[in-house]
């Protein structure tokens, strides 16, 4: 448990107009879980993209058990026993399951692929991790987000490494997959395998971890803090330089004559959700909660009308939504801040100003003409006010980190006015100050009139902002009603079991 | 969220100022290492031909050279913005350009106005175009494969609207118009000129502009926001459609006649020059500028080895060499203008 | 072929007696401009070389070659390339006839002789000089020895390989075939489209021969096509026929002379224009007449006779046949 | 956790056996609408040209055209699964033909042994492959550009070594090797059908193949998982130009010629044949199945046209016709694959 895997000292990483890293200072012991803290764009990737190899850092040194150490290509760095689990699934969608786990050290003979022995050993690795269930001849891509999330944990353990290090690997995951993650983790850490954790859940950090360093502005604030003891005001205040109130802001009650703004009558996918209704009046915010694959996402997706549905119709403020057109949805006034931000929302090679403002592009324009002026300076006021780092709306999105990603999104739906805001996982991703601020927000928008749809998998987020909560099993709402007639643990016990309230 | 976070000063770039950091960033500076490469071309023409090459009459010669095909390649630049392509360019102008000259069409001029000649150019462009859109977006066929038939498709029809033969064009005031100067500059060039210009402000100025590098970049998520990208698709194929009617225009007053052999293989020049300029062919970034450059370089080069009287199998080579020797150059100063 | 060492004397128009007169002295410096389109068959490379071969005779001659092409677009600009570098003549086988005439018209508006090859322009006052090969008539050649080789056989069977179909030349040289062959009450029975290129010649037979089990008479229009065709021919193990060739390459010829293949005969298509455009280009800048006539001026149009070459007359036109 | 959770059980097919199900599912499945297509095409030719279509000398004659091009679309699918495109393929096998076919060559080739011509195309194919993959990889120029520019430079010095002439065959034992047969099948169909094995078992039973979806689906990914994802773009392009090379051999054989003209513009014929058979353009998803099949239906198509005696420019429409309503079939059985 002590012996020093891994040192690094004085890592600097220069971006095109940004300092990434400035100066970080991280060590690792065979066997311990080490906690990499701090806020979006505090260089977390970008240090761990380094020591696995992928960035080749400007300055500073890494050494491996005493021995200076220098990786050119992934390729150097899983020699020396580092595997890595990036926060941005790096999957190859079109290979099936165990050709992503052994992707680049298959089993060969004459650089023949041993199919056999892949599938076997994934479904071995699979069963591991508590997944026997996924077929390792599926394609990836068919795959949702977390069974990819598991993939990847496959693929590292995989490699028979020393050090894993997990870039936010809860994120996609549910508390049951979370719980799982950790019962893997530890079994890690008992054979002298060492972990290095990102995450913003600091209830994860203080669960899992035993070590904590925080970043902050590219820079080590602070290291070799015990997880378990030290307060987590005090990280907060190592990771933002001020102290948060880590609650979720108070509800107002919402006056019973409120009109009904989205209206959803009977709607149905086959084999993805059945009959679903509801109603959100203005000002309220509902919460839909359930396990990874209880069909959540397709139910806003539908609504939104991105997906057609089967039977079933949607009314804003009264009037019936034209079925399957995302363009009748936005035109209603919804907005979706969908859950796969980069393959779904984002256009990573455009500016932030341009991601911003693109639903809105008729705002700007007169006779089809786009003032640019003035697109700048709305979407300047909104970063500014989510606090996106760095500042600058002309950066491409690509280089932002990826809470600072999902603020830009939201900013689209903020500067549209949207009557209905869907929210799937809005706070995946984001750091604890930035997720206060979106809680925050989201009540505003609601209290302003708006009505709110939120997916998350965290059903203590979901209890703690939403006004009335739907709970689903496999498609279907096995609850309905306000959320504080409704506890976490009953929630919990409704999606296992699926008894119909 | 500190507001020490927030007021962190952008770090400066090293030794470069403000002014040049923009310049190097912006859309038209991308292109700093063709204008370069273009420059050298010249310097390369003016020592080995001299006046010959530095000449009004030729740089007039090297501009209406450039400009049929310089039409047709804006029109690709918005396609391949888009996330498509359009192998079907060629035909489309050559359907155009005999559909424009039958019999009955230059009857009609004649008796009306040659006004007549030029909306069915634009008319069948545009048509053309439309049937591709409609494949791609809505039959959801791939544009390389819906462009393909196009090509086999429009440039059969021309043959046998024109039975293989030539066509003449007979009305006076179409040939006087198109082929004529205005200020100095001959109209075709003109017609170049305000394409590329409407292209550049459509792309770069309005909304039109704004989703097509939405639609190119990534159409899931230029769906999820709300554009409607079946039908923006199709707009751009009958951009591209509407860019070859004019062209066949262009051609058609440059050569008098109408052709289904007219615009052969114009499809590779015209992605060559865009793709040279630095649109991305996987879509979502693109530029006008670069495009005209890329039709530049290619139509001097072209100039300056007839005027240097190279022996045709070493033209070949020496494009080959030529071209690669642009893109290198345009990647170093691409690659610096972002890593600086 | 060109891994013939001993073929390269015979190149085109190296043996003519009538050349050596007094024309030849040297005369005026002319600077000639030259532009064809694409030299992409063996033909159309043997106009270029030709061309050039016979300007490296003439001292006072400088040849400017513009990049080969086949769109009309580029090979205008080259013309006006030629216009603005004032060259004393033009000598041009257009792509497309019709197409260039507008701009040939204007080189001779500029002052320029410009001799017409091969493709005739759609206006008089276009060129100088027309030196023309005669496609309808190379067509009629051709379907006129058929139906002699037919002679009495009504219900022959007779296929034709034609060229680039939508070039109007491969056009003229259909028509022309098609009518000789009436005029004995014959038909083209299979008719396919190559493209001048080896490969595809090879691919238009190989189809064509399945089409038709049982045939009499093939006319293929190039005999750079030709080789392919004849591989095609001989992969199949068919002898049931004879093979007409167009062009007449020197390979073809020889194998005529030889005599023991399936082709009887060849229809000139002269290689050598280009080079006579050259001299009548050179002949007009200069103000020279035409050697053996009596008129004081180059004529107007020169119509190149398509003869037919068999083995009884094949050593007259061995030698100026182009190697491709 | 629970079971069920991540990966839900791929739905099972309404009314459909598990066997159907797997074979939709199968990469040779999504090729249904293709065999289909065939199939339908087939019948066509029996219909309208009976024993001449269906004979042995026929479809022999079919398999032969389609070898040729058969073997350099193969190389092309493994470029364009790897996330390229390779526009030189017919230059390059021109330039292996003429070169193979020098005088040099061949009097070596007639002191020692015709291998060395097969040697001599293969290393000159290989060689042009690696400049393009050098080219692509380490100068990271777009592939469309620097093919584009061996396309240029190979055609060109094909020209310049043959002086364009046509050069013939004549070493006895190559033409008579390779025009051959062997169990009543063309020599050249046999290596067509083994470069097709070859071709399926690399993309699909080995490493390297797996690593080519990689490279193309996603190279960064393919980066991390610690693949020389520039030095496989590199043996891609090789592969590609071998095949090239393997394909001028035939070419030679089949036409005893070597020619600067040969190969023209197969690079589109390659291209069409690899994505109607269902390869993704943008890379990451292959089929050598498809390749062969989307080879046959374009030359059975032409067979069908000639055996019928169809005019070019009827055939030419009849061509764009056919591609978009075999594209929309498989396009029908692929999505009904996916999403039944
Ligand atoms: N390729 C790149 N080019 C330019 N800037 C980059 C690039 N990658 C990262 N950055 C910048 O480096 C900084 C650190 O980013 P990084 O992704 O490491 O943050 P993080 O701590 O992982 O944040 P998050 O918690 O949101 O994932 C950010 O400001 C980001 O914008
Ligand atoms: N592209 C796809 N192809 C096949 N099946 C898919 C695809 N996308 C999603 N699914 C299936 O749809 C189901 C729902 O997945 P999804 O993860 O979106 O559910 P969810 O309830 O929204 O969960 P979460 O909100 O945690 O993402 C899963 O069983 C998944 O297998
Ligand atoms: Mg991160
Ligand atoms: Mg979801």
């Amino acid at each position: 448990m002590s012996s020093e895997l891994l040192r690094m000292t004085g890592i600097v990483k220069q971006f095109p107009g940004v300092r990434a890293l400035d100066g970080v200072d991280l060590d690792v012991r065979s066997g311990e879980v080490h906690c990499l803290l701090g806020q979006n764009g505090a260089g977390k990737s970008t240090l761990i993209r380094v020591l696995s190899g992928a960035h080749q850092p400007d300055q500073g040194t890494i050494v491996v058990d005493g021995n200076e150490a220098s990786f050119g290509s992934p390729a150097d760095a899983m020699k020396l026993g580092i595997a890595t689990i990036y926060q941005e699934l790096d999957l190859v969608q079109d290979l099936t399951v165990a050709e992503n786990v052994f992707l680049g050290h298959e089993p060969a003979r004459f650089g023949f692929t041993n199919r056999t022995e892949i599938v076997g050993r994934t479904r071995e690795l699979l069963r591991g991790l508590g997944h026997g269930e996924i077929p390792p001849g599926r394609r990836v891509g068919a795959l949702p987000a977390a069974g990819q999330q598991v993939v990847s944990m496959a693929r590292a353990l995989s490699r028979d490494a020393r050090l894993i290090i997990m870039d936010e690997p809860s994120a996609v995951l549910d508390s049951e997959e979370v719980a799982n993650l950790f019962r893997v983790i530890r079994g890690l850490t008992e054979r002298g395998v060492a972990v290095v954790y990102i995450s913003h859940r600091l209830e994860e950090i203080r669960e899992i971890g035993d070590r904590v360093t925080v970043l902050k502005d590219g820079a080590t604030v602070a290291t070799g803090l015990p997880a378990k003891e030290t307060p987590t005001t005090e990280l907060i205040r190592l990771m933002t330089g001020r102290s948060i109130e880590y609650v979720f802001p108070p509800r107002r009650a919402i006056p019973p004559d409120a009109e009904v703004v989205l209206k959803v009558e009977g709607l149905s996918r086959p084999r993805e959700f059945e009959n679903i209704g509801f109603e959100v009046r203005a000002g309220e915010v509902l919460g839909l909660a359930g396990l990874v694959g209880s069909g959540r996402s397709e139910i806003l997706e539908t609504l939104y009308g991105a997906r057609r549905a089967a039977t079933g119709e949607v009314y804003v403020d009264g009037r019936r939504l034209r079925p399957g057109q995302v363009a009748a949805a936005v035109r209603a006034g919804i907005g979706l801040a969908p859950e796969e931000r980069k393959s779904q929302a984002l256009l990573l090679d455009e500016s932030v100003y341009r991601n911003i403002t693109v639903s809105s592009l008729a705002r700007f324009a007169t006779t089809g003409f786009l003032n640019r002026r003035a697109e700048r300076d709305a979407a300047e006021e909104l970063t500014t006010a989510l606090d996106v780092r760095p500042a600058g709306v002309d950066r491409p999105v690509r280089n932002l980190s990826g809470g600072n990603q999902q603020k830009v999104v939201l900013a689209r739906w903020l500067l549209r006015d949207c009557r209905v805001l869907l929210l799937d996982e809005p706070t995946r991703g984001v750091d604890v100050g930035a997720r206060a601020e979106i809680y925050a927000l989201v009540r505003r928008l609601a209290e302003s009139g708006v009505a709110v749809v939120l997916v998350s998998s965290e059903v203590e987020e979901v209890l703690g902002l939403a006004d009335r909560v739907v709970v689903l099993r496999e498609g279907r709402a096995v609850f309905s009603g306000p959320a504080d007639e409704i506890d976490e643990h009953r929630v919990l016990d409704l999606v296992m079991e699926g008894s119909v309230v | 969220m500190t507001s020490e976070g927030v007021a962190r000063p952008e770090p400066a770039v090293v030794g470069g100022s403000n002014y040049f950091q923009k310049a190097m960033n912006s859309g038209g500076a991308r292109s700093l290492g063709l204008v370069i490469a273009l420059i050298l071309l010249c310097v390369v023409g003016m020592i080995t031909a001299g006046d010959r090459f530095a000449s009004t009459a030729n740089v007039l010669t090297i501009l209406r050279l450039a400009a049929v095909i310089g039409v047709v390649s804006i029109g690709m630049t918005f396609v391949i913005t888009g996330g498509g392509i359009d192998l079907s360019v060629g035909a489309m102008l050559a359907l155009a350009s005999v559909w424009a000259t039958t019999l009955a069409t230059q009857q009609m001029a004649r008796d009306y106005h040659w006004i007549l000649m030029v909306s069915t150019a634009l008319l069948v462009g545009a048509a053309c175009g439309l049937i591709n859109g409609l494949l791609i977006a809505y039959g959801r066929v791939v544009p390389f494969i819906a462009t393909l038939a196009m090509l086999a498709g429009a440039r059969g029809l021309a043959e046998i609207i024109a039975g293989r033969m030539t066509q003449t064009v007979k009305v006076p005031g179409f040939v006087d118009f198109f082929g004529g100067s205005f200020l100095g500059l001959p109209t075709i060039v003109w017609m170049f000129a305000l394409v590329a210009v409407a292209g550049w402000v459509l792309l770069n100025r309005t909304t039109f502009g704004r989703r097509t590098f939405a639609v190119g970049g990534n159409a899931e998520a230029a769906r999820l926001a709300g554009i409607k990208v079946q039908r923006h698709t199709v707009a751009l194929y009958v951009l591209a459609g509407l860019c070859c009617g004019i062209a066949a225009v262009m051609l058609m007053a440059r050569t008098t006649t109408g052709s289904s052999t007219h615009g052969t293989l114009y499809e590779l020049d015209a992605i060559a020059a865009v793709v040279i300029g630095g649109t991305l062919l996987s879509g979502g970034r693109g530029t006008i500028f670069g495009t005209v450059l890329g039709v530049m370089i290619f139509t001097t080069l072209s100039n300056v080895f007839t005027l240097n009287n190279l022996s045709i199998s070493a033209q070949s080579v020496a494009k080959g060499v030529i071209i690669v020797i642009a893109v290198l150059l345009q990647q170093r100063f691409a690659t610096r203008a972002t890593s600086s | 072929t060109s891994n013939t060492p001993e073929a390269e004397p015979s190149a085109p128009g190296a043996t003519n007696q009538a050349q050596a007169g007094a024309n030849d002295q040297p005369g005026k410096k002319v600077k000639i401009g030259f532009s064809a389109p694409a030299a992409d068959h063996g033909w159309m490379g043997a106009i270029t070389a030709a061309a050039k071969k016979e300007a490296g005779k003439h001292s006072d001659v400088e040849l400017v070659v513009a990049e080969g092409t086949n769109d009309v677009n580029l090979q205008i600009s080259q013309v006006e390339t030629f216009i603005n570098d004032k060259v004393d003549a033009i000598v041009l086988l257009p792509f497309d006839g019709a197409a260039l005439t507008a701009v040939a018209t204007k080189a001779m508006e500029a002052g320029i002789t410009v001799v017409n090859v091969d493709r005739e322009f759609n206006s008089p006052f276009a060129a100088r000089s027309t030196v023309l090969g005669d496609n309808y008539g190379m067509g009629r050649s051709a379907g006129t020895f058929v139906c002699k080789q037919l002679d009495g056989k009504k219900d022959a069977v007779v296929a034709e390989i034609a060229g680039i179909d939508s070039l109007p030349l491969t056009q003229d040289r259909s028509k022309g075939f098609k009518e000789a062959l009436a005029d004995c009450g014959l038909k083209v029975n299979n008719r396919v489209a190559a493209e001048f290129t080896v490969e595809s010649g090879e691919k238009a037979a190989a189809n064509l021969l399945q089409a038709a089990p049982k045939i009499d008479a093939i006319w293929n229009h190039d005999d750079d096509q030709g080789v392919g065709v004849m591989a095609a021919i001989k992969n199949s193990g068919r002898k049931e026929f004879f093979v007409v060739g167009g062009a007449g390459s020197a390979n073809v010829m020889r194998e005529i002379k030889a005599g023991n293949g399936l082709i009887k005969a060849t229809v000139i298509y002269p290689s050598t224009q280009g080079a006579d455009g050259i001299r009548l280009a050179r002949l007009i800048v200069q103000k020279k007449a035409l050697g053996d006539l009596v008129e004081v001026e180059v004529p107007r149009t020169i119509q190149l006779y398509a003869p037919v070459v068999t083995s009884e007359n094949v050593d007259q036109y061995l030698p100026t046949a182009f190697e491709s």
